[in-house]
Parts: C-alpha cells; sequence; structure tokens
C-alpha cells in the first residue's frame, strides 16, 4: 500500500483548470485547497495505475508550476508487515 | 477489509498533515498526532535514548530547540506508545548544568591530579591526553590503556572506538558497560546457538498465548511490551502471565501465577521444569533427534572474585566452561534431583504453582514465550541460567516461531546494535569474530587494511594475554596496572560494584588519568581528571540496534551546545594527536612503511574507505525536503557516519559467519527500522525456521546455522549457591536495579522536573514484618550496611516493590544513595557479568 | 451451688442436682429463687455477651487463613490500618454492627461462614478471587440497605469540615449527600482490593450516565473471554 | 596497599571543595550554568584563568563522604491540573493514587477518567490517542495497550529540582 502526500502549486489563473483536472485523476484526492492556487492532495495506487507513475504524471497538468512531495508511505502486504490484522482480535481493529 | 481501509485513511490524514505542515497550510479538521501542535514545528523520527525496547519518538524541532516528543505512530516496535520517560525526552538535553568546555584538573597552570577542574581548549584537553596515553601504552603495554564504552554508544561510535582500540593502541582493552547488562545473554547463544541475539521477535507478544517472565521487570523496565503483552493478556482467550521474581513488583498486577522464590534458586526452577517434561515424556523427540546435541558444563566455578579471595580458592573448577558431550539419559539424570517436593522447598515456591509453571511449557497446544532481562544476566550462574531456558524450549521444540520464543531483553538502547553487533567487548570483534581466533584477527585487519598482526591476539605472542573484562579494568587501574582510562557515554563511578573498595581508589589512584565524556557533570565526571563535554542523542547523527536485531537512524535535529562534541567526533579527533610511531613497533610498521610518519587518523578513518562518501552542507534531507546539521561530516569533510558504517557493514557481508547482514546507510533513513539478517532487502523475523530466516534452505525445516552441525546445545547445570548469602550479622538478601521513570544513574532524566518529583529518592523497599523486627515504619531513616559500606535513606513498606521477608531492594539512580559502595564486585565467571541482585546486608535504624 | 444447699454428700452429682432441678421448689423461698435467677441470668447473659466480644477481636477474625491471608493483608496498607494518627478501625468496626440486635443478627449469620468454613468454600487463592464478587456484593448491599451505617459509627457527615478536605472531596460530598447517597456508594475497596467485575453493577444502573457505547468502553477492558464487556 | 596516598584521601576527599550550595545555586539561574567561573583567581603567568567547581546531583558533596539527606517527601495534591509544556506531554497526577488498583481485577482510574463518568466526577476524559489501536484505527474501546495508566502518567511529590532545566516551549 503506498500513500503520498502532495503540495501542487498552480500558475495564477489556472486554479480552476488544475483543479478539475486533478478531480479527474485516478487515485488522486483533493483534501485542502487554499484558495491562491495550493492543493494539498494524496496519491494512491488506483487500478493498475501505480502511485509514483500517477505523481510523476501531475507534473505534466497544464497549470501546474509545481508539485512537491512532502509525505511517503509504502508499506508490503506480506509476512514483514509487523502486528498485522490476523495478529489483533477482530474487536480491536474496529470490526465484528 | 476493515484493516486496510482504516489504515488507509489513517495514512491518508498523515499524508495531508504532513503536506500542511510542510507547505505552512492550515487545514481544518486534520489533526493527526504528527502535526497537532499548529506551529511550525519540524517533526522527524529518532529511536528512544532510553531502554532496550527500541521505541521511535516524533521529535518536535523549532528555532533549533526540541520542544515536543511523542510516541511514534509509525513505529512497528511501539505504534504511537511512549513511556513517560520517552514522553519527556524533550527535556533531557536541557539541564542547566550542560557542560560546555573541557575541563582539565590542574594547579599552577598544569595538570594536576589533585588540582581543580579548569576550562581548557580541545587542544589543550588531547595534547594532555594524548601524552598520558602514549606513555601508559609503552610503559604498560597493551593493558596499560583502556577504554569504557556504552550500550548508549552509536553502532559508528562504538565501530569508531574499537578501531581505535584494537587496531591504533594495539590493545583489547575496550569494554562497553553491556558488560554489566548483557554480557551472561551473550555467553549463552554462543554456547547454545553459536550466533549472538535473540531468534524470535516482539511480535511474538501477540502471538504467544502464555507469557513466562523470569526475572524481567517487564511493567517498568520495558513498559512499552509490558503494554503490548497487557493487550494480548487482556483480549486475547486463554492466555495467561506467570511471573518470578525475588520480590513482588509491578508485574504482579497482572499475573495469573505470581511467584516469589529465594534468590538464586531460579537454576532449580529451570531444571525442575525440564524434569517435569522428561518426566511426563512431553519433549518433542523428533526435534531433540534432528535439531539438538547434549552436553555438560563444569560446575563449582568461582565467583569472579579476586584471585584472593577465599571463595575462589575453594572453587574447583574456577572460571572454567567448557563443554562436554552427554546422552539424552545422562541429561535426564542429571536434572532427576530436581523434583517438585524438593524444588518446592529450595525456591520456597508453593508446590501446585511450579507445577502449574511447569504444565504450561509441558502443552504442545500452549504457545510459550520467555523474557527475562537482569534477573538472569546480573547472576554468578547467568551464563548457566539463560542456558537453562534455552534447554526448556529446545525440549519442547518450542523455539523459532511465531508467539514459541526463548526471548532476552536488552537493558539499552544499543546493547544489542553497539555492544553486541560492534563487538566493543575485549574479546571481540565486529559481527560476532573473536580475537581469541587468529583467523578472525586476519579477517579484520584485511577489511582495515592493517599489516597482518596489528590486532593483538587473546593471547599474543608478544603481547601476551590481552583480554580484560569491565570488572577487572577496575581492579588493574586499583593496582595501578592499567594507568589512561577513558569513560565515555556511562556513569561507571556510580554503575560499578564495590565502588569503596575497587573504582574511587582506582580512579584516583595517583598513577592513572581519568577521562570522561558526559553531556553532564556525573558522579563519574568529578571522579575523572578530564572531563570532556558530550553532544548528545539527537545533537548527532546515530544509529541503534535495539533488542529483536532492529536497526534504527535518525538524523541530527539539533547543535550541541558551546564547545561539545559528540563520542565519535572525540574519538577520531583524538586519533589525530597519536603518531602511528608512538604506538606499534617498528616491525609491524615495515610491513607497511606506507604508513610510517603517519597519525592513527590517516590510518584507521582517512584510510580511503570511510573517507570515501563526500559530504557538502545540506545535503541530509528528509523526504519532505527538511535540510538537516551533520557536525562531525562538516568538521572532517567527507561523510564521517556513512563511511564508519559501510566499512563496518562489510563484516556483515564478507565476514567468516553469515546471519549478520545488515542494509545499506541510506535505507534506515527512510524507514522504522528493519531486523537483520536483513537479505534483498527483506527482514527476518524469526531466525533459524524455514520459511522465516533466508538462511535456512528449503526442505531443512530447523537449521540452527550458529553451529557448525547447525544443532543447539541443551547444556546441564545445576543449583549452586550465591557467593554472599546472608548470615547472622548480614542477615537480609540487597536486590539493586531501577524505575520506571529514571533511566540507569539518573543523569538524564533527575534533570527533567516531572520525572525527578514522580520519584525523588532511592528509598529502601522492605517487608512491613522485617521493618517492624527493626523497629522501623513506612518514612523511617534507615541504615543500610554491607561488609563494603552504607547508606542512610527511608524505609518503603508499601510501594510498588513488595519484598518478601528477608529481603531489601534499593534503586542505583540517586547520586546521593550510592548503592554500589554496597554492592560485591561479583561476576558470573564465564560472562564476567556483575551481580547486582545479590549480597548480604544489614539494616537498622538511622 | 445446688449440692451445697440441699447439704448431701456428694455421689452422683448430676443425677441429684437434675432431681433437685426438676422438682418443684417447696423449701426455697420465691426471693431466694429469684435471686438465684438473677445470678445465673447474669452469668449466662455474661458468658454470652463475653463470647460475642471474643469473637469480634482482629485476633479472632484472622484466626483462619482465609481471612489472614487474603481481606486482612490487603487491609494493612490501607488507611483504615495505617494512618497519619494511628486510630484503627478493626474488622469488626466496618463488619459487625454495634447495637445489640443487630449484632446478634449478624453473628447468626455468621454460622453460615463457619459452614463454608469446614467445607472449604474459600480455601484457596483461587477459590476465594472466583467468590470475591458474590462476597463484596454482600457487603455492599448489606451497607447499601444500612445507609453505611457502620462508617457512620465513626464518619459522621455532620461533624465533616468540608474546609479540611482536599477540594475535590468536598464537592462530591456535598454532592453526594445533596443526592441522598450513602457511603458504600462511591467508597468501595477503601480496605481490600476491588474483585473483578466491581463496577459492573453501578454502571449496568447507570450510575454517571453516558451512552451505552460509552458504558462499553469502561467496562470492556475487564472481560478476559471474548473480549466482550460483561452485561 | 592499603596505606597509600590516594586511599587515605578517600576519608577526606579529593573532589572540589564545597561551595555554599544556596549561594551556588543562585549563581546558577542566572547563568544557566552550573559551573561557576570563578574569574577572580589571578595566575602568575597573567591572564585570566577559568577555575570551575563542578558539582553532581548530589550537590557538592564529596563523594566518598554520605551525601544529605532527604525529608520525608509529601506528595503535591493541587487544584486543577499541572501545566503540560506541549500538547501530547501525558499530563501529571495533581490528586493521589494511594487507594487506585491497576490489574487483571479492575482499573480505578477508570472510574472517573473513563467515558462513562468523567463529567460526572469532573475529572479529565482519558484522552483520545487512548482510542486509536495499534493499527491506527479509531474504536470506541479504551486501547488495551494503555490499560496500565502509571506507565506514563505519575503523582508528583513536593520537592524543588536538583537543577534547574533551561527547556522552552514551542511558544517561549
Amino acid at each position: 500500500m503506498t500513500i503520498a502526500g502532495i503540495l501542487i502549486h498552480a500558475y495564477p489563473g489556472h486554479a480552476e483548470t488544475v483543479r478539475a483536472m486533478l478531480v479527474e485523476t485516478q487515485g488522486v484526492e483533493l483534501h485542502h485547497e487554499t484558495g491562491d492556487g495550493r492543493f494539498i492532495i494524496t496519491v494512491e495506487d488506483a487500478g493498475d495505475t501505480r502511485c509514483d507513475d500517477t505523481v510523476l504524471a501531475l507534473q505534466r497538468i497544464p497549470g501546474v508550476a509545481s508539485a512537491s512531495l512532502a509525505y511517503h508511505n509504502f508499506e508490503p502486504e506480506d509476512i514483514n508487515t509487523p502486528a498485522g490484522p490476523s495478529a489483533l482480535p477482530a474487536h480491536l481493529t474496529g470490526g465484528a | 477489509m476493515t484493516y486496510s481501509a482504516s489504515r488507509r485513511d489513517f495514512l491518508k490524514t498523515s499524508a495531508v498533515a504532513a503536506t500542511a505542515s510542510a507547505a505552512g497550510i492550515a487545514v481544518p479538521g486534520v489533526l493527526p498526532a504528527t502535526a497537532q501542535q499548529g506551529d511550525a514545528i519540524r517533526w522527524d523520527k529518532a529511536p528512544c535514548r532510553f531502554c532496550g525496547t527500541g521505541c521511535s519518538v516524533l521529535l518536535g524541532v523549532s528555532n533549533g530547540r526540541v520542544v515536543a516528543t511523542q510516541g511514534d505512530p509509525d513505529s512497528p516496535v511501539n505504534r504511537g506508545l511512549a513511556c513517560i520517560k520517552g514522553y519527556f525526552l524533550a527535556k533531557i538535553m536541557y539541564g542547566e548544568d550542560r557542560l560546555t568546555k573541557p575541563l582539565l584538573r590542574k594547579k599552577n597552570g598544569k595538570y594536576d591530579k589533585n588540582g581543580d577542574f579548569e576550562e581548557v581548549s580541545w587542544d589543550e584537553a588531547f595534547d594532555v591526553m594524548a601524552e598520558k596515553w602514549v606513555a601508559a601504552r609503552k610503559a604498560k603495554g597493551p593493558k596499560g590503556v583502556g577504554m569504557f564504552g556504552s550500550g548508549q554508544w552509536t553502532i559508528w561510535e562504538g565501530y569508531a572506538a574499537q578501531k581505535l582500540l584494537k587496531a591504533g593502541f594495539r590493545s583489547n582493552s575496550l569494554e562497553p558497560n553491556a558488560r554489566h547488562c548483557m554480557a551472561s545473554a551473550v555467553g549463552a547463544f554462543m554456547r547454545g546457538f553459536g550466533i549472538d541475539e535473540p531468534m524470535g521477535c516482539y511480535d511474538d507478544l501477540e502471538h504467544a498465548d502464555v507469557f513466562v517472565l523470569w526475572g524481567a521487570n517487564m511493567a517498568e523496565m520495558h513498559p512499552i511490551l509490558w503494554s503490548r503483552l497487557t493487550n494480548t493478556r487482556l483480549t486475547k482467550k486463554g492466555s495467561e502471565v506467570h511471573v518470578l521474581s525475588t520480590f513482588e513488583n509491578r508485574n504482579f498486577e497482572l499475573a495469573d501465577n505470581a511467584m516469589v522464590f529465594e534468590p538464586q534458586t531460579d537454576l532449580a526452577i529451570a531444571n525442575y521444569i525440564a524434569n517435569y517434561i522428561i518426566q511426563n515424556k512431553a519433549y518433542d523427540k523428533d526435534f531433540l533427534d534432528k535439531h539438538v546435541n547434549f552436553t555438560k558444563t563444569p560446575t563449582d566455578i568461582g565467583y569472579g572474585l579476586r584471585a584472593s579471595d577465599p571463595r575462589e580458592k575453594a572453587a574447583k573448577n574456577r572460571g572454567k566452561g567448557k563443554l562436554s558431550k552427554i546422552s539424552f539419559e545422562e541429561y535426564a539424570k542429571s536434572v532427576e534431583p530436581y523434583t517438585l517436593e524438593y524444588t518446592a522447598k529450595l525456591t520456597k515456591v508453593p508446590a501446585a504453582q511450579l507445577e502449574k509453571l511447569a504444565k504450561v511449557y509441558a502443552d504442545p497446544k500452549k504457545k510459550v514465550s520467555s523474557y527475562w532481562t537482569m534477573g538472569f544476566n546480573q547472576h554468578t550462574r547467568g551464563v548457566w541460567v539463560n542456558g537453562l531456558v534455552y534447554n526448556i524450549h529446545l525440549l519442547m521444540g518450542k523455539i523459532s516461531e511465531p508467539g514459541n520464543s526463548p526471548f532476552s531483553l536488552t537493558g539499552q538502547p544499543s546493547a544489542c546494535g553497539t555492544a553486541r553487533e560492534v563487538g566493543t567487548f575485549t574479546h571481540r570483534l565486529p559481527a560476532d569474530l573473536v580475537v581469541k581466533k587468529d583467523a578472525h584477527c586476519k579477517f579484520a585487519e584485511k577489511i582495515w587494511k592493517l599489516p597482518e598482526g596489528t590486532v593483538p591476539r587473546a593471547n599474543d605472542k608478544t603481547l601476551g594475554k590481552t583480554l580484560i573484562h569491565a570488572v577487572a579494568m577496575h581492579r588493574a587501574l586499583n593496582d595501578g596496572k592499567m594507568n589512561c582510562f577513558w569513560v565515555m557515554c556511562n556513569n561507571n563511578m556510580q554503575a560499578a560494584a564495590n565502588m569503596n573498595d575497587e573504582s574511587w581508589p582506582g580512579w584516583r589512584n595517583p598513577d592513572n588519568f581519568i577521562t570522561v565524556s558526559d553531556p553532564y557533570p556525573t558522579i563519574s565526571a568529578v571522579a575523572a581528571d578530564l572531563i570532556l563535554p558530550t553532544a548528545m542523542w539527537t545533537e548527532k547523527e546515530g544509529a541503534y540496534g535495539n533488542a529483536e536485531r532492529r536497526t534504527q537512524f535518525w538524523r541530527q535535529q539539533v547543535s550541541p551546545p558551546g564547545e561539545s562534541r559528540s563520542d565519535v567526533w572525540q574519538i577520531v579527533e583524538f586519533s589525530k594527536r597519536i603518531k602511528v610511531e608512538d604506538v606499534w613497533p617498528a616491525d609491524l610498521l615495515d610491513k607497511t612503511p606506507e604508513y610510517k610518519g603517519k597519525t592513527l587518523y590517516d590510518i584507521l578513518y582517512a584510510n580511503g574507505q570511510i573517507d570515501k562518501f563526500p559530504y557538502e552542507k545540506g545535503m541530509v534531507k528528509d523526504d519532505r525536503g527538511n535540510v538537516y546539521e551533520n557536525q562531525e561530516s562538516e568538521d572532517f569533510g567527507f561523510y564521517l557516519q556513512k563511511g564508519l558504517y559501510e566499512e563496518y557493514r562489510r563484516f556483515q557481508y564478507e565476514g567468516p559467519k553469515k546471519g549478520h547482514e545488515m542494509a545499506e546507510f541510506d535505507v534506515y533513513h527512510k524507514n522504522r527500522g528493519l531486523r537483520w539478517p536483513v537479505i534483498d532487502g527483506k527482514e527476518t523475523l524469526w531466525r533459524f525456521r524455514e520459511g522465516y530466516d533466508p538462511h535456512v534452505a528449503k526442505g531443512e525445516g530447523v537449521k540452527f546455522y550458529g553451529k557448525p552441525d547447525g544443532r543447539a546445545n541443551i547444556i546441564t547445570a545445576p543449583y549452586e549457591p550465591a557467593a554472599e548469602m546472608p548470615d547472622k550479622e548480614f542477615d537480609l538478601w540487597l536486590c539493586t536495579g531501577r524505575v520506571l521513570e529514571h533511566w540507569h544513574s539518573g543523569s538524564m532524566t533527575r534533570r527533567v522536573q516531572e520525572l525527578h518529583r514522580a520519584v525523588p529518592d532511592a528509598v529502601l523497599f522492605m517487608n512491613p514484618k522485617d521493618a517492624k523486627k527493626r523497629k522501623l515504619r513506612d518514612g523511617s531513616k534507615c541504615k543500610v550496611a554491607t561488609r563494603r559500606g552504607d547508606l542512610v535513606t527511608r524505609v518503603e513498606t508499601r510501594g510498588r516493590n513488595r519484598p518478601p521477608e528477608g529481603l531489601v531492594f534499593i534503586a542505583w539512580f540517586d547520586a546521593s544513595r550510592l548503592v554500589n559502595k554496597l554492592t560485591l564486585d561479583q561476576t558470573d565467571p564465564l560472562s564476567k557479568e556483575t551481580d547486582y541482585k545479590k549480597c548480604a546486608c544489614k539494616v537498622s535504624k538511622a | 451451688m445446688a449440692q451445697k444447699q440441699t447439704g448431701e454428700k456428694p455421689g452422683n452429682a448430676l443425677q441429684r442436682a437434675w432431681k433437685v432441678l426438676s422438682s418443684p421448689a417447696r423449701t426455697t423461698s420465691l426471693g431466694a429463687l429469684v435471686i438465684l435467677g438473677g445470678i445465673l441470668g447474669v452469668l449466662f447473659w455474661g458468658g454470652f455477651n463475653w463470647a460475642m466480644e471474643a469473637t469480634n477481636t482482629e485476633t479472632f477474625c484472622i484466626s483462619c487463613h482465609e481471612m489472614k491471608n487474603n481481606v486482612y493483608e490487603e487491609y494493612t496498607d490501607t488507611i483504615h490500618y495505617t494512618n497519619r494518627s494511628g486510630v484503627r478501625a478493626i474488622c469488626t468496626d466496618c463488619h459487625v454492627p454495634k447495637e445489640w440486635i443487630y449484632k446478634v443478627a449478624r453473628k447468626i449469620r455468621a454460622t453460615g461462614e463457619l459452614y463454608h468454613k469446614v467445607i472449604g468454600s474459600i480455601s484457596t487463592k483461587e477459590k476465594f478471587e472466583a467468590k470475591r464478587l458474590e462476597l463484596a456484593q454482600r457487603v455492599w448491599d448489606n451497607m447499601k440497605a444500612t445507609d453505611s451505617r457502620e462508617c457512620r459509627n465513626c464518619h459522621d457527615a455532620e461533624s465533616m469540615d468540608f474546609e479540611k478536605q482536599e477540594s475535590r472531596s468536598a464537592d462530591r460530598h456535598e454532592e453526594g449527600f445533596d443526592e441522598g447517597k450513602t457511603c458504600i456508594d462511591c467508597h468501595k475497596g477503601i480496605a481490600h482490593k476491588l474483585p473483578k467485575g466491581a463496577f459492573d453493577k453501578e454502571i449496568k444502573t447507570g450510575m454517571g450516565g453516558g451512552s451505552s457505547e460509552n458504558r462499553l468502553s469502561l467496562l470492556g477492558y475487564l472481560d478476559n473471554g471474548a473480549g466482550q464487556p460483561r452485561r | 596497599m592499603q596505606n597509600s596516598a590516594w586511599r587515605l584521601r578517600r576519608a577526606t576527599g579529593s573532589i572540589a571543595s564545597p561551595g555554599n550550595r544556596a549561594v551556588m545555586m543562585e549563581e546558577v539561574m542566572k547563568k544557566f550554568l552550573l559551573i561557576v567561573l570563578s574569574v577572580a583567581f589571578m595566575s602568575v603567568d597573567a591572564g585570566v584563568i577559568a577555575r570551575a567547581e563542578v558539582a553532581t546531583l548530589r550537590g557538592a558533596n564529596p563523594l566518598d563522604a554520605a551525601a544529605k539527606q532527604f525529608d520525608r517527601r509529601q506528595q503535591e495534591t493541587i487544584d486543577g491540573n499541572f501545566k503540560r509544556s506541549w500538547k501530547q506531554q501525558p499530563p501529571t497526577i495533581p490528586h493521589k493514587i494511594e487507594k487506585d488498583e491497576i490489574n487483571l481485577q479492575v482499573n480505578t482510574c477508570l472510574r472517573c477518567h473513563g467515558a462513562a463518568n468523567y463529567k460526572k466526577e469532573k475529572a479529565p476524559k482519558v484522552g483520545d490517542s487512548h482510542f486509536i489501536a495499534a493499527d491506527g484505527t479509531k474504536s470506541d474501546k479504551l486501547d488495551m495497550r494503555r490499560y496500565t495508566c502509571d506507565q506514563c502518567h505519575a503523582p508528583q511529590q513536593k520537592v524543588e529540582p536538583l537543577i534547574g532545566n533551561t527547556f522552552r516551549t514551542v511558544k517561549q
């Protein structure tokens, strides 16, 4: 599971188009907009588009001045995932 | 699945918060742990400065100062938790009396052992020190100088010291305070499995059904592991907790089977359980046939006291530990005397409770994890008793798999990472290599680009016997055989046993020159001749290795105050003052003429390997683009920590012993640590078992590959009495230890007001009946005396520790009540680790 | 006494005594009989009271290990045993009424305890712990029923000086008295350890209110079964 | 050996002479340093030498002598709460806790601080962080890892700090 937190700067006057593109993009979730052309988004794997590919694509959206990575978390979901779900009783994980 | 959905949400919130905070944007409604402060705080991870658990904390820095700390939600060890010490980490660096300049004892402008401390420059400090060290090395040989380091050193500090002493000064007089702490555990690992450190990991805390605490007050000493254990105990059906201790402590609050036993009789209890398993034929025969050898150890081995002590003279096999093979039947016979009746009588534990304990071990359906710390390690039969618990697990095959785990917990944050893995012991080299073996020394010399014969062998052709352990160092100082002693990152005057007869006269011996590096004026610092001000914890870039083999890194977060410098800087800078001609013989230099006229710095650190990673200001960055300082690298002109680490790593990959592999330097700055062996970027949770450990090939099942035949040793050892038992005059057992709120000698935690006010003094925990007999009551002033000294404190009969009649307990953090004036400098003759848990004392009204 | 009065030689004393006692009084005056009856009454009465008092001492209470090793041991840690001025409340101060009629009633009930001692109902720590909630609940119910009568022998609401209490205590006391609460409503487990599930009942009856979700979160931790709260 | 000079000194002490602690502490407050620099000392070679009297946490008591004894300790109880230095710092306990129990049977802290009763008891509620499980999920149930309250929350004794601390909160 990969999740990235990204700060997008739009060129002045391009906020509208950038917002529209961001909402369209698979795996992108818009969380906050400052009103002065900055957007806080998260990116995750979606279908067969990988998170890192999406991040690269963001740079190429017309009107985007910069897309900077501020947070990145990668967790393999295999045996090495510590204290995984199976180790915890259901009622602790919010289920059952 | 609920797990991934909610975890994903959590991560997203973190992502938004981190992004917002990096951009200085306030996002309404997003208040995860990482961005609660609302001010411009830079948060970054660091392993906790205290115990061996190895929690990760988030450190908030603002305007160059640490302003907050909290548990790291992303750390697999503590998942957002911290204990009270961990929560107050932000304050440990700001005691008003931080040392900021080197201080040297002087009279009339010159160094004088009896002078007063005066501020000096680093140059003057190191010049005086270098002169003394060279003179002592020349006059007294390799044991003339010595260094006493720490399980709280960073990995590279230990590695730099290892090179300075063993290769530079050609001396094996390097020991860590981990000798007082973990040596018995190491001894048992090497004897039993041929490779150091636990086979299991902390995940066992969730997998096990039954927890057995053997002399580990986890509730106070490893609070976060205790939290995880508590969670399992309170939420998992059928889980139970068995506690063994010589007095009631906080563990007992969760105990299903709480046992107070007579000191030293843990040896008998472990043997009884083995006997029970054999008598009931509960053992795993198949496992024993395939994976285990049976051996026995010599008995009546003494108590590690000075050779002149009558107890040593009386010992038949003083210090001996060579194993000899026996059959299963012989082994079974050796534990036969430990019947339930005999053991109950000897240990004073009710028979029903002992049997209850034996039954859970013998039940093949129950997953049992055993934990121990100082109760086992600080034990004159420490290696034996560690081994006796492995015996039980091996008999049942309950080992190296989730939930079935004999687990030796560490005391210090990097006792594993620095002391054990780097091998900063007199007899060791990195990655489990030993100076006893010529091939191992040759390998080290090859990695270090040194002529053959540089590293002193244990029994060196020209240097003679070169090994000297921690307790023997103080004796050597006392006897004038060691003249220079450098104590770093610990407080050994307060920590070492028998201060009145050994430590104090040793340090103040007029022939000796003692250097102490510390951030604060500790008991050790004021007993020294030269004090070096030290950068601590996150004032430097560092790495620790915790008890579950997890290596964790941190970046330098703030600048050290005044002229204080980190231990690694001090070691490397000091090496510039030593000319190789002064410490190496001519014949060695003839083998490498290119080293002639060089300093130890040129040969050991600027060796083309360690200095090969260039450093530029601003290059240490996190993934959010924050830039961090690196004081040492800036000073020396290369990425010192990376260079030291990468050279050290070659021992793991190219050395004769496999199984210690770690990942590359840069990897660790990006994660919350990995558990070695790390193969192809993947960590190892359970060792020696196929499917978990990459070193065990398909089809092998279980393989204890530390031993040439792949088999672990079951080692039989009997109960033998303690060195100093209560008698008519000194009628009580004295046990010492720690408290939850303070770390070790209290030099950090006692400077944090909240922690100091929680536990301001070390009191005498005593049974009310014992108190009454002596006309004492709660709060009475009392005098505690042993054959070596006395101290005055107050009686506590109702606190967190409840000793049985006949035993008292004092914590050692309190500099005003130096309990190690009282303790006996007895050690396990095999591991040389001090037993601080058992000596005889008397208590009277003061 | 009877033998001496008849002046007969000692022989089968019991038989003779019985004969005297069973025959109607002819030779003795009514006054003597009344006096004799009085003396005997005092003796019996005194003996009865002596026995009552003897069984009202701490030494008697802890003469059985069930009491000594469990509840007594714990009590020595608490303020009713150790405190600033050394004034102590012993077992019976709290557990045996002072007023005669209640005291007798309590003593009669105590014979049930003797029966359980004989059959060993709580002879081991485990058995005791298993029954602890039931036993404690009985005491609490009793105290509730008597409006904490035994507490009030020493602790009189009228005599409390709120000025001298910690402000937290003063506020809570004032509130409690206004609401007509009795001591045991809040002060459970002050002299002994609390049993598992000690607060289940008060949570169930809604002390403190709160949503059912919240109530569960307070209780859930206690259960070691399926991790579900007791209901 | 037993009569060597330095052994005899054990009786008299060779550590820097004890100064008046009260005076010294005053200095400390001014300079944020326990190292008192007495600049008045002039050496023969001219120039000023900084002499430092170094005191440990036991004050200036020599190590080979007995340290000052402490008074009986009393716990500090106050109305309201002790101040926190930062938001995530666990609050210290402003009331007595001797009667409280945390064990397999009960946790009496939760009787007042738990979600059900805290309003009624006018007690601070167990922090929200205590309802986040190890995997990061929020729950209505207390996270059992947080069961042992006294791992983080401690009562405070009425004692002066041994030494000051220059920690500053983010607002300072």
